[in-house]
């Protein structure tokens, strides 16, 4: 039995692709919990970061530094009443955010946060994504239909126009960087999260880098058509505010709206970690060739600890800087506590076996967290699309622009 | 790759499919019978990918459910279809349905005994790994012409819809 | 009462389209509980697809009667009063009806009483125009300028709140001139709010100006020509917009603003995206004026001698000021006693919401929240 | 422009004068939509500012009302007033200005003065069904419509 369990661990092929069912089942589990941790942590930073950047403060009373505010949000959903318009198709409405939700998971299935950390290695690893990711706007529509009210169903109907359309420039942004993982002895290319990882590591360059601009301009659809995929700022029409009061999820509270929360910003992860694998490459480190060698490497698995550090600094400092009032003491220690489990983590993460087996989902991680901060950043800063120059920019910029980086990549391929 | 479970998943995801079927043709509302097809649409999918053709089973989730659907649901969500509800729903045609459906049954069991050698005792294994890359090289060589007839084909009934649809162009 | 479609006979509802795959006329109704409609503003909409066929605003949600107060409030009494009405620019509220019944008395309120007077309203016209800013640009997608916006709005509602104690409805004037002596160090506070402010609307100008998803959503969009801005009384910024050089502050002076030298913005197209050029620029005259209002502020009393019963003789008067809005105007009927026998307030955002229905013709329902937003009404001045 | 007036209407301008500063005409309401429509024309007050009205219960004829007019071109104002009873209605100026469409409703509204030729003469502050003219003397300060309050929002009153 201890054999099965630890026969695993010294395998350099995913629990799936291994057939291991038991690893498989620990990864989805852990995937689980690191999503949901990972949404939490973005509710608050969100929150945060934006606040900062309108000259606010943002959550500060529960915990400190508002810390402790994800955690009472999400008892505040569970524990509201649960209200069904009484005119609603009950099934649907029912199912809609099960459904959304269901997508925003299971495409973590083949997400690579290492050359082995993910739970199977698909032959069709990216279509697989794509298409479930897809899926999700079939439960928003559901929503919408099922609320049985205005507001819900325009917001239903724009965002599946809308995903609809920004498919079709994401798949051929997707195409491009597929064609140029082919570029190998064999000449065939691989749809494969992982393989197409390895293909940049073959290749020794990232490929947003590769044929300049070409990969870049392809990123960049990418990069565009995944911020409208998740409905978000300045894409969020079938949510906006000013507009539609919230979209397709007006008639829902409690526990269902944050199902829709929880789907929405997982989704946003999802697409950002395709973004990352495609074209970031995936777990490498920066700099893979430029500064390759015994002691670059040795600098580069220290990153992961040292940043753990940092964030305990940064916690410390705040402790220091928190007001000295007996009303704060239990605040300061929770944050000090906070801290010290911070310094913890990262002074584990300095340990040679953990540091080289968690080093690629460091990477990968960080990655994916400058793109959810270009997602906030952007909310900050844009203004909303109006939905026909919405259409305008999917149809008549991104689609055009993304079938001649195709076309060019192509022969880029077969010249150089 | 050892798949596990194959003849449970197999049973499931058939009976998943047939209780889509079923739901279809006998809900009321069309929204209904919209979401039990996407049912029925990905239960096929998972049948594909027990089939070792996960590029088909990517494309069927990728085409129909998250897209062909997507527009069937638009489509009927736009169109009022309130007083096709409360219509009946097995009308007067039953007869001439069930007889259509025993002759099809029947054609399926002569066909079955008649050619019975036809079918393999066990599927060949295809490789997993490679399928993609032969459907690739099917469709971009030896059906290459084929191919392009249907594209063309596709962007005909595109440009047909546009025309039909649209007041002025 | 709920049922949308009784309000619709002035819809001209037409011809259902007979072509095959048309989809039906959609009737919406926004408001009036809607995150966009600045209050308690209700709009009925009639789409096709997102398209706008027709609008019909149902007002009078905030309506309190405040011209049928003012028949049963003394003159003083009714000072007040006006404040709630356009409630983000109360000092100009109270500018013109102080000046309408100092007018029908014959009376002048002495220099340094209208200089209070410019300082504060233009304060005010600041002050508004930063709330339509942020609440502008919240409508169209934009949530960031709001909190800057209000961030500076909040050093003038200080001003206000050192100076006469309440920060929105202010009750700053009398009439006569003014109550209240400026406090120690009110100029150099204001010297150094307009130091603070200037960089910060070219900041607002930084986030928005260029930003080419605002030039889109703003650029020909509600689009008003000068002809149809007069035809329909339509004044304030959004007229000027449209080309036409009119502002009552230099057409017919009122308080000291002959003594100041500033600018009157104009537009082009008068297009949302020139509204918004339009009052940003006025922004930056109302700075001006402040500058220079502060720097030669005379000495003197700040009170005319006015009787202690405010009892005009029997006649009529109008008089109207620039507010932040438009032309606000009032109209005053005395009959000789203590009260007016007939108060009559000229709203500007009750005329400008007027254009609305032109304004959004044949637009997307996203435009019509532009719109509302750039016509820069208060409901409760449209409702009074 | 007033001799001109005159010259032309006799003895339907009432009276032409200026109080404080400010001109008004006073005119016979059946010479209303003409004298309107030749002050916009001829006269250049192309901007309607305001149509208003005021009561007189102890009059013959109840009602002023009131044109507040401008022009743009030569910068002046000019009121425009007639004297109407109870029982009459007023041509409407809807066809001159585009404003007017409103600010007849709201006089309609509140004093209950009809206007002959307005398209969608209909109570704009208060609700539909309202019963009462607020703005005339002899509606009281706290009076409303008890019905209706009843009625629409299921209380006893609105005070």
């Amino acid at each position: 039995m201890l054999d099965y369990i630890t026969s695993y661990l010294k395998s350099d092929l995913t629990p799936g692709a291994a057939g291991n069912v038991l690893w498989a089942f620990v990864y989805i589990l852990l995937i689980f919990l690191g999503l949901s941790v990972a949404v939490i942590a973005m509710n608050w930073l969100e929150r945060k970061i934006l606040a900062h950047m309108q000259v606010r403060l943002g959550p500060m009373r529960v915990g400190p530094h508002g810390l402790l505010q994800p955690v009472a949000d999400a008892l505040k959903l569970l524990i509201k009443e649960d209200i069904m318009p009484a005119e609603a198709d009950k099934v649907v409405f029912w199912m809609a955010p099960l459904f959304v939700v269901m997508t925003a998971f299971t495409v973590f299935i083949v997400v690579p946060f290492g050359p082995t950390h993910a739970v199977t290695d698909m032959n069709i690893g990216v279509l697989f994504m794509l298409g479930v990711s897809s899926l999700s706007v079939l439960g928003i529509v559901m929503a919408g239909w099922a609320s049985n009210s205005h507001y819900p169903l325009i917001g239903a109907l724009r965002s599946s126009a809308q995903m609809v359309s920004y498919e079709i420039a994401m798949g051929l942004a997707v195409i491009s960087a597929v064609l140029m993982s082919s570029l190998n002895q064999a000449g065939t290319g691989t749809l494969s999260m992982i393989g197409l990882v390895q293909a940049q590591q073959a290749q020794h360059t990232w490929f947003v880098f590769k044929f300049f601009p070409l990969g870049l301009i392809a990123f960049v659809i990418f990069a565009i058509a995944m911020v409208a995929e998740t409905n978000r700022a300045p894409f969020d029409l079938p949510e906006a505010e000013s507009e539609l009061t919230a979209g397709f999820h007006t008639e829902y509270s409690g526990f269902r709206w944050s199902l829709f929360f929880l789907a929405e910003y997982s989704a946003m992860i999802a697409v950002s970690s395709i973004a990352v694998t495609l074209w970031l490459g995936g777990w490498m480190r920066p700099f893979p060739t430029w500064l390759s060698g015994e002691t670059w490497d040795l600098v580069f698995s220290l990153f992961p600890g040292l940043t753990f550090i940092f964030l305990a600094v940064f916690a410390f400092v705040g402790v220091v800087r928190m007001p000295k009032h007996p009303y704060f003491r239990i605040q300061t220690m929770g944050l000090a506590g906070f801290g010290a489990v911070l310094g913890l983590i990262g002074l584990v993460l300095f340990a040679p076996p953990v540091r080289d087996r968690i080093q690629d989902i460091y990477w990968f991680s960080v990655k994916v967290a400058v793109s959810m901060y270009m997602y906030i950043w952007y909310r900050g800063t844009f203004p909303r699309y109006r939905f026909d120059q919405l259409m305008k920019v999917g149809w008549k910029i991104l689609l055009p622009v993304g079938i001649g980086v195709l076309i060019l990549t192509a022969i880029a391929g077969v010249w150089l | 790759m050892q798949p596990v479970a194959t003849t449970f998943f197999f049973y499931l995801l058939s009976g998943l499919a047939v209780l889509g079927g079923i739901l279809v043709i006998t809900r009321k509302n069309p929204v209904h019978s919209a979401l039990a097809l996407i049912l029925t649409l990905l239960s096929l999918a998972g049948l594909y990918l027990m089939l070792y053709a996960p590029f088909v089973a990517g494309v069927q989730i990728i085409l129909y459910a998250g897209g062909i659907m997507v527009l069937f649901l638009f489509v009927i969500m736009l169109v009022n279809l309130e007083r096709s509800a409360k219509e009946e729903q097995f009308n007067k045609q039953w007869i001439a349905g069930t007889a259509a459906a025993l002759a099809l049954g029947v054609l399926f069991i002569l066909v079955y005994t008649g050619g019975k050698a036809l079918f393999p005792e066990h599927l060949a294994q295809l490789p997993e790994q490679s399928n993609t890359q032969e459907v690739a090289i099917l469709l971009y060589g030896n059906y290459m012409f084929a191919f392009e007839i249907a594209s063309l084909l596709l962007l005909v009934a595109i440009i047909g819809a546009v025309v039909m649809a649209k007041k002025r162009i | 009462m709920t049922d949308a479609t009784k309000y619709l006979s002035r819809l001209e509802l037409g011809q259902p389209d007979q072509t095959f795959l048309d989809s039906n006329e959609l009737i919406i109704n926004m408001g009036p509980q809607h995150p966009a409609t600045h209050g308690v503003l209700r709009v009925i909409l009639k789409l096709d697809g997102e398209k706008v066929l027709g609008t019909e605003c149902v007002i009078g949600y905030l309506h309190r009667g405040v011209e049928k107060i003012a028949e049963h409030r003394t003159y003083a009494m009714f000072n007040p009063y006006v404040d709630r009405m356009d409630y983000v620019a109360a000092v100009s509220n109270g500018l013109g009806y102080c000046e309408a019944v100092e007018k029908l008395m014959n009376i002048q309120a002495p220099p340094r009483a209208n200089y209070i007077r410019v300082i504060l309203t233009e304060l005010n016209r600041l002050a508004s125009h930063m709330l339509w800013l942020g609440t502008h640009a919240l409508d169209i997608g934009a949530i960031t300028p709001l909190f800057y916006t209000f961030r500076d709005r909040e050093e003038i509602l200080k001003i206000f709140e050192k100076y006469c104690g309440a920060r929105l409805t202010t009750h700053a004037f009398r009439i006569g001139g003014c109550q209240y002596e400026t406090y120690e160090g009110f100029e150099t506070e204001v010297k150094k709010f307009l130091k603070f402010v200037a960089p910060k609307i070219d900041e607002y100008e930084e986030l928005l100006t260029t930003n080419r998803i605002w030039v889109k959503r703003t650029r020909d969009v509600g689009v008003i020509s000068a002809k149809d801005c007069i035809a329909l009384g339509v004044t304030g910024p959004v007229l000027r917009a449209s080309g036409v050089k009119w502002d009552i502050r230099k057409a017919q002076p009122y308080a000291a603003y002959s003594d100041f030298d500033f600018e009157i913005p104009i537009g082009e197209k008068g297009d949302t995206y020139d509204r918004y050029i339009v009052r940003m620029k006025e922004m930056r005259q109302s700075l001006r004026i402040i500058e220079q209002a502060v720097g030669k502020i005379p000495e003197g009393p700040i009170m005319a001698k006015i009787p202690k019963v405010i009892k005009p003789p029997v006649g009529e008067i109008y008089h109207s000021i620039e507010a932040p809005k438009g032309e606000l105007g009032y109209f005053i009927v005395s009959d000789g006693s203590t009260q007016p026998y007939r108060l009559r307030v000229r709203p500007p955002s009750f005329v400008n919401l007027q254009a609305l229905d032109m304004m959004v013709r044949g637009a997307l329902v996203a435009d019509v929240i532009a719109v509302i937003g750039t016509l820069d009404i208060v409901l409760g001045e449209v409702d009074r | 422009m007033v001799a001109m007036l005159k010259g032309q209407y006799g003895s339907g301008i009432r009276e032409a004068n200026s109080y404080l500063g400010q001109n008004y005409l006073v005119v016979e309401a059946s010479l209303i939509p003409e004298v309107l429509q030749v002050l916009r024309d001829r006269e250049q007050f192309d901007y309607c500012v305001d149509i208003t009205a005021a009561h007189y219960p102890q009059r013959e004829k109840q009602f002023d009302v009131i044109w507040i007019l401008y022009s743009f071109a030569r910068n002046e104002r000019i009121r425009v007033k007639t004297m109407i009873a109870e029982s009459e209605s007023v041509p409407s100026s809807t066809s001159i200005w585009g404003t007017s469409n409103w600010l007849e409703r709201e006089v309609y509204d509140m004093f209950g003065i009809r206007f002959d030729g307005h398209p969608d003469l209909k109570r704009i502050l208060l609700p539909d069904g309202w019963k009462g003219h607020p703005l005339r003397k002899d509606y009281g300060i706290i009076q409303q419509d008890q019905e209706w309050v009843q009625i629409n929002l299921g209380i006893e009153s609105g005070q």
